[in-house]
């Protein structure tokens, strides 16, 4: 059986928005609101969803990044007990020796790395928090460190802006293994990376995770990419988790409706005949008023009444499939019969 | 236009009020838009002309009677104040006593009121002293068209206060309590005593038997004069004066030059550009007003940044430094008057030798410690049994800031002295007029810089001032000298010239003696007017933000 | 909106409070002799110190003395300038239009003079107009205001005897203090009054007293306006929306006044309130040169001379003034720029 | 079929302070009329430069160096050599027989003017003379517009003539005479809530007066595709006009684009670095490397028997639908353009780069009829393939 | 894996920060404004550092008290003693413009470090982390920011006595507001930067957040505004001096020359070009000396745009 690493119960981050006279509180943007997920062991799970869905603010609130707002986030280290990272402040978790096992890749190589440091400092800086070292150590660690992300020992006495995305990407991942870390949250890696490159990042990362045992969150709308990389896909919709499992399942059997709507939004680079396309209407509501029910409802082509009243919760349809959805039986016909889609391969 | 003047200078006028104004700039408002009894006769200070009283009051003709305790005063009749009253005995008694009753904090009452009721003021310690409205109300009575003062004393300068000071100035009884002035009456007086700054009910309005009225005040922007109809005396020839605020030197100097003013203010460092200037007359007028750098000889030790470490240690001087006439007479000899009048004037001044300048009555020539750096270097070697001479010392000389003259001197003096001995250190500093004021009551000032003006035309406002222990500056140099107090005390009523002459005589001596002090200068004012004005009367008590404009005349 | 209003309205409120505790607390660093000393105009006076302190209770603790003066204040009382020898309030309308004057003939033009060469220079980058204006610009800031008034001052009114200083000659001074019936001073400033009155000739000669001041505060002031401008132009001549404008066939002086221009305008209104806080220095300097009777001489010269119920008054009403125009610039900001809502 | 965009040897150069960027250099394509290109590369490759110099509206500091774009708007027509024309001639041409689309519908749209006036604008750069005739018929017919209707009409016959008259310049000039046009420009918004609402956006008499804040990105892409449609274009370039938004809503657009080809425009230049995109909407493709194009031909021949070294390398990295084993990568990164390899701009990275790859930079070369490629190993590959 | 930039192969064995320094420095002198600012700074470092030799004092305890010859009010015109002639006073104002070098230094030394430390600090502590400290020193910064610089100033400067420390102080005092805001927006901008949530994330203490990440990326607008600074707080301290609360008569200040020449601007009527030396000497020297840090801050606006800056 997998271990779990990471346990969401109805993980909540709302970002307050004020307004009045007094500037109080008058709202919140439920960017994340109440969300469940497992996360085993050495998998490399995906995210995808619509921009402004949540997927970073998942990221974040599971590493405390952006401390959540409500529901719990445990964390099971490999050896004692379980800890609610929600509640945790980040000393905290420094002091329970942790912080630095949740780390984090962002999309842009270039915002994330000081651009008045030098790589070896940018490396050493995790290292440094973590043991002390000699000058002479410190270096072979680093250098060590980038020869696992494919750079060397030259690069060590350069700025960031020295070096191309692809590289600063490079960068990025070995400063996050530095700290020697069990899980990282992969903010959009890639997206910022020219496509030539994007393949090495990716062929980088899964790399990693198999030789350091690592766990992923990887965060993405290419599904391609995602399909790619992932062993197992949460699909992500203003705020909730609308249907996970495994990555093979989803594309050969993908339950909800707007799984469907995104599966048949992928162009194919393989010249294919025309394609059949969901085209949804209308636009993503605002987190914050989300819909009522089900939230895909005002745009989902299938709504009927239940859906604007109850929220339908994530069932285990089995082969740890998951979905939310009223009418998750009955999706696949209605696909077929109202676009004539059968299958995304 | 032809019958305007327009005066451009730099000071600002606080009130109107006769018994709170105690500036030169109200002054000259005030004694163009009303009159007191008795003015000045020409250019004399000690000769009087009648305005509003018929005769001037002597021994000769009776006006002066009671060996100098009773004043009388014959009314003018047919003069009409501004509003088109009547001037009456009653105008003018009530007038007088208005003044004193009013007596505001800081005011100019302080001369009537030591004349008539021996105080300086109707308060003692910030409360009413018993009765003294009552003396005051009794001193003045009206006999007739005449008025009478009854002095407790007599007060020889009692002439000139009633010319010069706000003392005299003549108020229209029934305008005056409509618009809030004193009504008259013992019992209510206190209720007028003391206003606080901006309430005196005259403050901002005019109604004067004079020659001109006001027909604008805009505050440190321009007064406007304009001929009165009712003058009972001759005709100005000027219809309409402008007197305009303009602090700008460079400013004021053009509008001289493109004859946009008629006269400016010229400061004495500003001379040598007007002198040259075409279509300009220039009048440089001494005044009756000293200025002179004093000792004290007891500083307040207290947290006082000038006196360095307070010891005769090299870093600073001990509070009584100057206590010893060696330091004194060192410094005086330290003092290049030549080169003072020559830089600084432009030759343009005198220097008298005690503080009864040139001008006053009694007025003695003293010797002077003259500038000989070997003399001064001796005494600083006698002074304080050697100690200053090898130790050195540390100090701060002050000026207040602006007065480029004081200053000047205050530089010459710490120059001097510094290059006798290397180990002398002087800074020379300025500080804001007023601070200055306050800091050197408190003592604060190893030497101190500063002028008086006369009050009124006599020995006793300069010699007393500053020699006696109860002088104003005399108290603030620490000095005293039982003789000199006595002198002073007995000199101030007594009416004999003769032995008044003696007793000044002799304390003028004692300041060379005595050396508490310096004089630096008797101030020069200097008149620059368009050459097509006509008419300026120099006066040694008129200082150069006065004009009295039914003299001028413009073609 | 509404809320935002009032908001800012609270705000100016505390500022006005805080001004007037910090302004006082500066002022009650002094020791209470030398706070009477204001009051003091000939040394003669000086005797009373003691009297005028015990009189004005000056001695007393900070917060009794604050205490007192809000209390006056609240009756309307702002205290005795000496200065102006008048209370404050009623100096502070002999002094206010004079300033309100200049202002109203420099503003404008500094607005329309640094929009106009800042555009210039910004769409024409690096041309010799460019280069020119800039370092006018460059010098301008550089130059003391006061030592640029002075010049003015020698250049103007020394050699050419035109332009002379002050605010109205004195015939036409005359005639209006004569006539108080014939001239109603609506509004304080000569150069409307005069209009309103129908007198032209008044209206004139205030304006040839204006020049100067008027230039020399609009060339202190226009210099970071059209700094702000030009960098602005220049940024938005680049932006995407300029290209797009283009492909649809836009020509240059479309794009750069229908498309650029307001946009770079946004940049600048952020910068309106220092352009008004300038304006309030530069009133400083031009006032005391040119002899004009304005807030700013008024300052000056209460500074000089420890006029500290002016000094109190005139950073409160400064105070004022900065806030309501930051308010107003920031209701401006909302207008020009769609994308801001007030909340 | 005819040609009606060749560019030849356009060379372009940005000079900035680190040198200048030789963003294009003799850079040649074609577009036939009434065809979808699809042009490929990866970001920075010098796509936008490419149809920003087409159409001369490149930012400072860029610099269009040499080469020509010669357009021929009928197919049978003389063509002109766009980089020749004056630019007041330049101006008539865009946005009327070429418009464009841009990359970042939030960057691409005047924050501060309505999106109305913004649609509007199109017509009043090119149609005034066409709707001032319009109005002027109108009027003759009896229809008022106020009291100013024989202003308008006066001042409207002149611009129905000529919008450029001198008359109607110095007018606007003016005070309130400068409101001769307001017919006009009501008569230009009509036409742009029109065709906002063919985009498909509910509303559009609402919309025109909203400014582009207000509206979320798919709908903003849409307004840019309005501008870009709204003088019927004989070409239209659509400069990434997907790459920012979500996968739903890309789709939305992507199916408008279809849409609309089919109805009236005559031929689309897309721009993309998404394989997939091309794959389904285009009928013909360029692939672009650093500046250069490398491959050009029917994106069937092109993917699937790419010749270009890089062109199959690109397609090998892109994760497909079904991808299997590992994904292959090219080596290193993209160079950078002010000092950009010599020879073939590939070879750096070109698995198979020999000496000659270094210093000669290679001819594109009609190998295959309709499939052009510029390497020097082309010739063996086809070698192979044949 | 090489980047192509030809510069790193050519450079690779400098130290990169000396690389960067002569980037950044490349940068700053291409701009043909800046050489002549610098050049002109240069020139005025030279003046200051070489004081002494230049125009030796004459008391040791005193050298910045212009020395003179007589008393004079009226200035005397340049000549083989006083080769810039004597202003008012007859100080010399070759000395007064070589030691006034001294004292421009320091006003702009003084209150740009004084106000730069001041609000550096604080603006970082209150930007980076937020809360009470925060809002009461935004609130405090409101209060103070609505008065105007010289207005303010002069208040100060009234309350704490005239004198040439006192207007450097008030200046200070004032000036600290614009550090404080300039340097907390910027922190607040880099406090939500991916880099910094990264160093977070790996348990980096504050305090070394603030002083390796925080400092260096917000400390360049400061850097150019400081630049700016010590120019116009010299134009500012002149202008006290002006209306009459600077240093004394005498002191070796420029602001002080001129406000001392004003009086002597417009010369005789037949000669009114008679004193033009007691403005020129020391009014060039404000001007210049404004104008040299004016247009290095311009030039390092320039260098260190981020939106230029390379990639
Ligand atoms: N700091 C914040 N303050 C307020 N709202 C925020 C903040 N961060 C994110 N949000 C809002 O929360 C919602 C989710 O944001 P999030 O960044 O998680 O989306 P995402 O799925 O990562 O989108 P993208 O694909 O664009 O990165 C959005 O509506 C966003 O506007
Ligand atoms: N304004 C500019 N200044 C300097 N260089 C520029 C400028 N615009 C473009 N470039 C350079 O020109 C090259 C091509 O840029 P271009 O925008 O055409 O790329 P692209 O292919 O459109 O990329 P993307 O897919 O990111 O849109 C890039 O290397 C870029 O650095
Ligand atoms: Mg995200
Ligand atoms: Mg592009």
């Amino acid at each position: 059986m997998k271990k779990k690493i990471i346990e969401l119960k109805g993980l909540e981050k709302h970002y307050p928005v004020f307004g009045g006279v007094l500037k109080r509180q008058v709202n919140s943007v439920k960017a994340l609101d109440g969300i469940d997920l497992d996360i085993y062991r050495g998998e490399c799970l995906g995210v995808v969803g619509e921009s402004g869905c949540g997927k970073t603010t998942t990221g974040k609130a599971i590493i405390n990044l952006h401390a959540p707002t409500g529901g719990e986030a445990i964390y099971y280290p490999e050896d004692g007990d379980p800890m609610d990272l929600a509640k945790m402040s980040n000393r905290q978790m420094k002091n329970a020796g942790i912080r630095s096992r949740l780390q984090m890749v962002f999309q842009d190589p270039t915002t994330s790395l000081n651009p008045r440091m030098l790589i070896k400092h940018i490396i050493a800086e995790p290292i440094k928090e973590q043991e002390k070292l000699s000058a002479r150590e410190l270096e072979k660690k680093i250098v060590s460190i980038l020869e696992m992300v494919g750079l060397s020992r030259m690069h060590l006495m350069r700025y960031p802006h020295e070096f191309s995305g692809g590289q600063r990407q490079r960068i990025a991942v070995a400063r996050a293994i530095a700290a020697s870390p069990e899980f990282i949250v992969l903010d959009e890696p890639t997206s910022a990376l020219d496509v030539s490159v994007q393949a090495q990042i990716l062929n980088l990362l899964d790399k990693l995770r198999k030789e350091l045992n690592l766990t992923y969150l990887f965060v993405t709308h290419h599904l391609l990419v995602v399909k790619y990389i992932s062993t197992r896909i949460a699909v992500m919709y203003l705020g909730k988790c609308i249907e996970t499992c495994p990555t093979d399942e989803l594309f050969s059997n993908p339950l909800h409706p707007y799984t469907h709507a995104l599966l048949s939004g992928i162009p194919n680079p393989e010249v294919a005949a025309e394609p059949n396309r969901i085209v949804l209407e209308g636009d993503v509501p605002s987190p914050l008023n989300p819909p009522s029910g089900c939230r895909f409802h005002t745009r989902c082509p299938f709504c009927i009444d239940v859906c604007s009243r109850e929220e339908p919760v994530l069932l285990d349809v089995g082969n740890d499939h998951k979905v939310a959805c009223h009418r998750q039986d009955v999706v696949k016909e209605l696909v077929k019969e109202k676009f004539g889609i059968e299958g995304y391969f | 236009p032809k019958d305007t003047f327009v005066f451009e200078s730099y000071g600002t006028v606080r009130t109107l009020d006769p018994a709170c104004a105690y500036d030169v700039v109200s002054h000259q408002r005030i004694m163009n838009i009303y009159e007191s009894l008795i003015f000045f006769d020409g250019s004399a200070t000690d000769k009087f002309a009648p305005v509003l009283a018929t005769e001037v009051p002597s021994v000769e003709n009776g006006g002066i009677r009671d060996e100098g305790k009773t004043y009388e005063f014959k009314i003018r009749k047919g003069v009409k104040f501004h509003n088109g009253n009547d001037l009456t005995a009653e105008d003018v008694a009530y007038s007088l006593k208005r003044h004193m009753v009013v007596d505001q904090e800081g005011g100019p009452m302080w001369m009537m009121l030591e004349a008539v009721a021996g105080v300086s003021s109707t308060r003692k310690d910030g409360k009413i002293i018993d009765g003294i409205f009552e003396t005051i109300d009794k001193s003045i009575d009206v006999k007739g068209d005449s008025v009478i003062i009854h002095l407790p004393k007599p007060f020889p300068p009692l002439l000139a206060v009633l010319a010069y000071s706000y003392g005299g100035v003549i108020l229209d009884k029934e305008w005056t309590m409509a618009n809030g002035g004193w009504d008259g009456t013992v019992k209510n007086a206190a209720k007028y005593n003391g206003p606080a700054f901006g309430a005196e009910p005259l403050q901002k309005i005019a109604n004067g038997t004079g020659p001109y009225k006001m027909v604008k005040w805009a505050p440190s922007n321009e007064f406007i004069f304009q001929r009165s109809d009712n003058y009972w005396g001759e005709k100005p020839q000027l219809n309409t004066a402008i007197i305009r605020y303009n602090k700008e030197w460079s400013s004021r100097k053009l509008a001289l030059q493109n004859g946009d003013a008629d006269r400016v203010t010229v400061d004495a460092q500003y001379l040598t550009e007007v002198q040259d200037m075409d279509n300009i007359k220039l009048f440089s007028v001494p005044q009756l007003s000293v200025t002179g750098a004093m000792f004290c000889q007891k500083i307040n030790p207290e947290a006082n940044p000038n006196i360095g470490s307070g010891k005769l240690d090299g870093e600073g001087i001990p509070s009584d430094f100057f206590a010893d006439i060696n330091v004194r007479k060192a410094f005086l000899h330290a003092f290049d008057r030549q080169m003072y009048i020559e830089d600084v004037w432009n030759n343009n001044v005198t220097i008298p030798t005690t503080p009864n300048a040139k001008g006053l009555p009694y007025s003695k020539e003293e010797p002077v410690y003259e500038y000989d750096l070997e003399k001064a270097a001796e005494c600083m070697k006698k002074a304080w049994g050697g100690k200053v001479w090898e130790k050195g010392f540390k100090m701060v000389i002050t000026h207040n800031t602006g007065n480029a003259q004081r200053e000047a001197a205050a530089l010459m003096i710490a120059e001097n002295i510094m290059s006798l001995n290397p180990k002398f250190q002087i800074e020379v500093r300025n500080v804001d007029w007023k601070d200055y004021n306050v800091a050197y009551r408190k003592f604060q000032y190893p030497l101190f810089i500063i002028g008086w003006g006369a009050d009124y035309p006599d020995p006793d406002n300069f010699l007393t001032t500053f020699m006696a222990s109860t002088g104003v500056y005399g108290k603030y140099m620490g000095y005293k000298n039982e003789e000199v107090d006595k002198l002073a005390r007995y000199a101030r009523f007594e009416i004999d010239p003769e032995k008044r002459r003696d007793a000044y005589y002799r304390m003028q001596d004692l300041w060379y003696e005595d050396a508490p002090g310096v004089i630096l200068y008797q101030k020069v004012d200097h008149f620059a007017y368009r050459s097509n004005i006509d008419g300026f009367i120099p006066h040694p008590m008129l200082d150069h933000e006065w004009e009295n404009l039914k003299l001028l005349k413009k073609n | 909106m509404t809320a935002y209003i009032i908001r800012r309205l609270l705000f100016l409120v505390f500022v006005l409070f805080g001004v007037s505790i910090l302004i006082f607390g500066l002022l009650s660093t002094f020791s209470p002799e030398r706070r009477a000393a204001a009051y003091v105009t000939t040394p003669k006076q000086a005797e009373n110190i003691p009297l005028i302190i015990q009189k004005y209770g000056l001695d007393k603790p900070f917060y009794v003395q604050y205490g007192k003066w809000v209390e006056q204040v609240a009756d309307g009382n702002l205290g005795w300038s000496l200065v102006a020898a008048r209370p404050v309030a009623q100096a502070f309308w002999n002094y206010f239009p004079t300033t309100l004057e200049l202002n109203l003939f420099a503003s404008p033009l500094v607005i329309i003079v640094g929009i106009w060469l800042g555009t210039m220079s910004g769409v024409h980058r690096d041309s010799f107009f460019d280069h020119s204006t800039r370092i006018a610009a460059i010098v301008g800031w550089s130059l003391p205001t006061f030592l640029f008034a002075l010049i003015l001052l020698m250049v103007f009114y020394g050699y050419l005897d035109m332009f002379s200083p002050g605010i109205l000659s004195s015939d036409l001074s005359l005639w209006v203090a004569n006539n108080p019936d014939k001239f109603v001073r609506y509004t304080g400033m000569y150069s409307i009054d005069g209009l309103l009155n129908g007198r032209l000739d008044i209206t004139l000669n205030a304006l040839s007293h204006l020049v100067l001041p008027v230039v020399t505060q609009v060339i202190v002031v226009v210099a970071l306006l059209m700094r702000v401008m030009r960098s602005g132009m220049i940024e938005e001549m680049n932006k995407d929306y300029v290209i797009t404008a283009k492909a649809k066939g836009a020509d240059f002086k479309t794009i750069y006044k229908k498309h650029a221009k307001k946009n770079a305008l946004i940049p600048v209104i952020t910068v309106a309130g220092q352009l008004v806080a300038l304006s309030m220095e530069g009133s400083i300097a031009v006032e005391v040169v040119f002899n004009r009777q304005g807030m700013g001489w008024w300052l000056a010269e209460s500074a000089t001379q420890l006029d500290m119920p002016v000094l109190m008054s005139v950073c409160m009403f400064v105070g004022l003034v900065f806030v309501t125009s930051n308010l107003i610039i920031d209701i401006m900001y909302a207008y020009v720029d769609p994308r801001i809502r007030l909340h | 079929m005819a040609v009606l965009l060749k560019a030849q040897d356009l060379t372009t150069n940005f000079y900035t302070y680190e040198g200048a960027v030789k963003a294009l250099d003799k850079f040649s394509l074609s577009i036939d009329h009434g065809c979808t290109f699809g042009l490929v590369g990866e970001s920075g490759c010098g796509k936008s430069v490419t149809v920003r110099s087409m159409l001369r509206v490149i930012q400072s500091p860029g610099v269009i160096e040499g080469g020509k774009v010669l357009f021929s708007e009928k197919a049978d027509a003389e063509p002109v050599d766009l980089l020749a024309l004056t630019e007041e001639e330049m101006e008539s041409v865009r946005g009327d027989s070429i418009s464009m689309i841009f990359q970042e519908p939030n960057a691409a749209l005047n924050p501060v003017i309505t999106i109305g006036d913004q649609v509007a604008e199109s017509f009043l750069f090119h149609r005034v003379a066409e709707m001032s005739q319009k109005i002027c018929d109108a009027i003759d017919s009896g229809e008022s517009y106020g009291l100013l209707t024989p202003y308008y009409r006066a001042m409207l016959g002149v611009a129905a003539k000529n919008p450029k008259a001198p008359l109607l310049k110095f007018c606007s000039q003016v005070p309130f005479l400068k409101w001769w046009d307001k017919p006009v420009k009501k008569e230009a918004l009509q036409r742009a809530i029109k065709i906002i609402g063919k985009l498909g956006i509910a509303n559009p008499e609402e919309i025109v007066t909203r400014y582009p804040h207000n509206l979320s990105g798919g709908m903003k892409q849409r307004i840019v595709i309005a501008i870009a449609l709204a003088c019927h274009p004989t070409l239209l370039i659509a400069d990434e006009a997907t790459s920012n938004l979500d996968v739903t809503v890309q789709a939305q657009i992507l199916q408008l684009l279809n849409d609309l080809k089919k109805e009236s425009i005559s031929s689309i230049l897309l721009i993309t670095h998404d394989l997939g995109v091309v794959a389904e909407t285009c009928e013909k493709v360029g692939v672009m490397y650093a500046g250069t194009l490398c491959e050009t031909g029917d994106v069937k021949d092109v993917f699937s028997t790419p010749l270009h070294p890089y062109t199959q390398a690109l397609l090998t990295s892109v994760p497909k639908f079904n991808q299997e084993g590992e994904l292959q990568s090219i080596e290193g990164s993209v160079p950078n353009l002010v000092n950009p390899p010599s020879g073939c701009r590939f070879h750096p990275r070109c698995p198979k780069a020999m000496d000659k790859c270094s210093t000669d930079k290679p001819e594109l070369k009609e190998l295959i009829p309709g499939h052009l490629v510029a390497c020097h190993h082309a010739d063996r590959v086809i070698g192979g393939l044949s | 894996m090489e980047t192509s930039t030809a510069m790193t192969a050519v450079q690779a064995h400098e130290h990169p920060r000396l690389r960067e320094l002569k980037f950044t420095l490349a940068r700053i002198f291409r701009n043909p404004s800046a050489v002549i600012g610098v050049v002109l700074l240069s020139f005025f470092i030279g003046v200051a550092i070489a004081a002494p030799y230049i125009a030796p004092p004459k008391y040791a305890h005193a050298p910045y008290k212009m020395p003179h010859k007589g008393f004079s009010p009226t200035p005397k015109a340049p000549s083989e003693r006083f080769i810039m002639g004597t202003t008012s006073g007859q100080y010399d104002i070759f000395y007064g413009v070589v030691w006034g070098t001294r004292t421009a230094f320091k006003i702009g030394l003084f209150v740009v470090g004084i106000a730069g430390f001041v609000g550096i600090t604080l603006g970082v502590l209150a930007g980076y982390y937020g809360g009470w400290f925060d809002e009461f020193l935004m609130r405090f910064v409101d209060i103070v920011w609505s008065i105007p610089l010289l207005v303010l100033a002069m208040t100060i400067v009234v309350a704490f006595g005239r004198g040439l420390e006192n207007i450097m102080i008030a200046l200070a005092l004032v000036e600290w507001r614009w550090y404080v805001r300039v340097i907390r927006s910027e922190v607040l901008k880099l406090r939500n930067q991916e880099f910094v949530q990264a160093a977070k994330l790996m348990g980096v203490s504050d305090c070394k957040i603030i002083l390796r990440h925080i400092l260096p990326n917000s400390i360049y607008p400061v850097l150019i505004m400081g630049s700016m600074d010590m120019g116009s707080m010299v134009i500012s301290a002149s202008f006290m001096s002006f209306v009459g609360l600077g240093a004394p008569k005498g002191y070796a200040d420029w602001g002080q020359m001129v406000a001392l020449a004003r009086n002597y601007i417009v010369g005789p009527s037949n000669d009114p070009l008679q004193f033009w030396y007691t403005i020129f000497f020391p009014g060039i020297c404000i001007i210049l000396f404004v104008l040299a840090w004016n247009l290095l801050g311009d030039a390092l606006r320039d260098a260190f745009d981020p939106k230029l800056r390379r990639r």
